[in-house]
């Protein structure tokens, strides 16, 4: 069965093609298919349809077939699958009866179906009308326009089992007794180490500590330490060292301008010292 | 011993006197209770079950008894208490309709093929996609299902027990809501249908007539929807969920 | 088949309508313009000024003096008639706004931390938060405290007699009572929680572990709790008795 005839079908539609009258409506898209295209016919009878004929119905069905195809209509497959069936039935309705007793009633049980779900079906239309004409929210009556709404929240209810408690206190436990309290030394080099390195390496470079040194080449290189201290840490600390030692009066510190290199040297003060410290 | 007994009457008066106290601070007020139901009737987006009031309503309210005085109370006024899907709202009179065109909605225009299948579940319920399409004589377009689906109307409500296990539909507490139906035997003319055998989605030559029943729970001719093991459920049904 | 079964059944449909329709009438009970007004306000997406009222109202109808006693019908009801910034509605009475909100329990599992403050205080007791710091290594927070207190599991029991004067922790009997535990002493001793895997084999010889006690009077190391000349025990605990 075809979906062309499904939407957008209203009852409007239907009615007003049963209001154009016995003429044959050829807009068959008004029906959304053999059923309802027969119920109209049945309709347009004027009688109760529960005692419509089903003869006469046929030959009606059969009509406005026939001239749809004169008309070139395109019919949907089980419209003409619909006139094939009522073709047969109104063959073997209009057959002399005493002829053959035992096919009568299967025409007779046939045209009764077709009868049955004609009426069926408009019982549900008449239904559907029924039940749109009830009161309805919105249209007829009206609930409250501005709630304020019956509010749920949820609180918690904290659960445990006696194993929960053992399990989390065997663990707390576990991981108490057991832990490592070594804290693991920070990668830097610390500030005393950096002095007293820097105080070595500028009494190394020069007998006469006096000469301006580069500070950069006074830093001790990673391989030589234990650890692997990264640079920025030993430049660091070796500056700061610096500037101590600078205050101290030990050693002179320049630089000439930003992100030059820092010079440093010995002062006589810090050779005095470091001489007094070796003795 | 004779000790003994004395405390024992004495804790006995004393059980007494506590049991009287209590009940007399227990004496209901029962004009608090009901303006405890009214402000929830009032609160309510949707219409509420005696159970949701019961829930709601302090231990001991007999919440019958405060429903029936309420609705008596509103008997007449603008406004009144309604019984609709076995659930309780507050909505205005009927006859004040014309009178309230402010807060009406533009009806909404159902096709035919949507009105039909509305009536046809609602009359037939649980009803087989293939049995509305007999009752029609049409395929039911799955666009004509979703419609009332989406207005909340109608529902997947399990599956046949018969061979292909087809999906039956149902109409909606939503559904008896909207029309202001108690309950589903309160359609229209459902008895009459039913007594003509109009009801019947089978021949008319096997009557077995099925009662148009909207149960919560399957029948037993129903299973329960969510069956894993019916590939075609998903394929048919899960892709138009998505579309929604 | 009977002769205009469909006719009948039509006529069934029709009785229906009508049935369900005049189910919904009611006789006024009270003044035609003063329903009106109710519905009106019932109904109402937002408030509404006393000048659209006037518009929606039958001519002539004496709006004010209708607001006036609408407002007087439902003083003191669950619902009530309000004037607010120049509008009316209606409301829910103020008293009774609590008792809209429902408040479920939803089950939910104890966070770690709980659970191991909890099994400490429950091996260890009277212990001090210091203590249970101590054991678990790591601080305990308030909120884990007040959640075991909250389900009665925990209690202050006093005051060490210690520097400081430290609040010591034990547990309930509902504790005893939710764990299915006839005494405290049924609590797994150390050798069971090995056997259970619970404890970590690599633990120390020495690793000890106390043979729980819950007793109900204070030990000879606390003071009671009600000390007035604490000045900290305001601080810390009222504000947290309020809360709960």
């Amino acid at each position: 069965m075809s979906e062309d005839f499904e939407e957008d079908v209203k009852f409007e539609a239907a009615d007003d093609a049963a209001d154009v009258g016995q003429g044959l409506i050829l807009d068959i898209s008004g029906y959304e298919g053999p059923l309802h295209l027969l119920l109209e016919l049945a309709r347009q009878q004027k009688v109760d349809i529960a005692r419509i004929s089903i003869l006469e119905l046929s030959e009606q069905y059969l009509s406005f077939i026939k001239s749809a195809q004169d008309l070139r209509i395109e019919l949907a497959a089980d419209y003409l699958v619909m006139a094939a069936w009522l073709a047969y039935i109104k063959s073997r309705l209009i057959l002399p009866r005493d002829e053959d007793e035992t096919v009568m009633p299967e025409a007779d049980e046939l045209a009764a179906h077709l009868a049955f779900r004609l009426q069926r079906l408009e019982a549900m239309r008449r239904a559907a009308e029924g039940i749109m004409r009830l009161p309805k929210i919105g249209q007829q009556v009206f609930v409250r326009g501005n709630p304020e709404g019956l509010r749920s929240r949820t609180t918690p209810l904290w659960q445990a089992n006696l194993f929960d408690i053992l399990q989390a206190y065997g663990t707390s436990r576990s991981k108490a007794a057991i832990r490592n309290h070594k804290v693991p030394k920070p990668l830097v080099m610390s500030l005393e180490e950096a002095r007293t390195r820097l105080r070595r390496a500028l009494k190394s470079v020069s007998v006469d500590s006096s000469d301006w040194t580069a500070l950069e080449s006074l830093l001790p290189i990673t391989e030589e330490l234990p650890e692997d201290i990264p640079k920025t840490s030993i430049k660091a600390s070796s500056l700061v060292a610096g500037l101590e030692l600078a205050k101290l009066g030990e050693i002179e510190i320049r630089q000439t301008g930003t992100f030059t290199p820092i010079f440093v040297r010995g002062t006589e003060q810090g050779a005095r010292k470091q001489e007094s410290e070796v003795s | 011993m004779s000790n003994n007994r004395v405390e024992k009457a004495a804790a006995g008066i004393e059980a007494g006197v506590v049991d009287l106290t209590e009940r007399l601070q227990q004496k209901p007020d029962i004009d608090q209770e009901l303006r405890l139901l009214e402000a929830l009737l009032f609160a309510a987006v949707e219409p509420i079950d005696s159970e949701t009031l019961r829930e709601r309503m302090p231990e001991g309210s007999d919440v019958s008894a405060l429903l029936a005085r309420l609705a008596r109370d509103y008997t007449g006024r603008g406004i009144n208490l309604v019984h609709v899907a076995g659930r309780w709202r507050f909505q205005t009179a009927p006859d004040l309709e014309h009178h309230l065109l402010d807060v009406k909605e533009s009806p909404r225009k159902l096709s035919r093929a949507a009105l039909e299948t509305l009536a046809i579940i609602a009359y037939h319920q649980p009803v087989t996609r293939a049995e509305i399409e007999d009752v029609r004589g049409v395929a039911v377009s799955r666009g004509t299902l979703d419609v009332l689906m989406e207005l909340g109307w109608i529902r997947l409500r399990g599956r046949r027990r018969t061979p292909g296990r087809p999906v039956t539909y149902g109409t909606t507490d939503e559904f008896l809501a909207h029309f202001n139906l108690e309950t589903i035997t309160d359609l229209p003319g459902r008895d009459d249908l039913k007594a003509a055998g109009l009801l019947d989605p089978r021949l008319p030559k096997d009557f077995e007539m099925p009662s148009p029943v909207m149960p919560d729970d399957l029948t037993d001719e129903e299973d329960p929807l969510d069956d894993v093991d019916e590939p075609e459920f998903f394929e048919d049904f899960l892709g138009d969920d998505e579309e929604q």
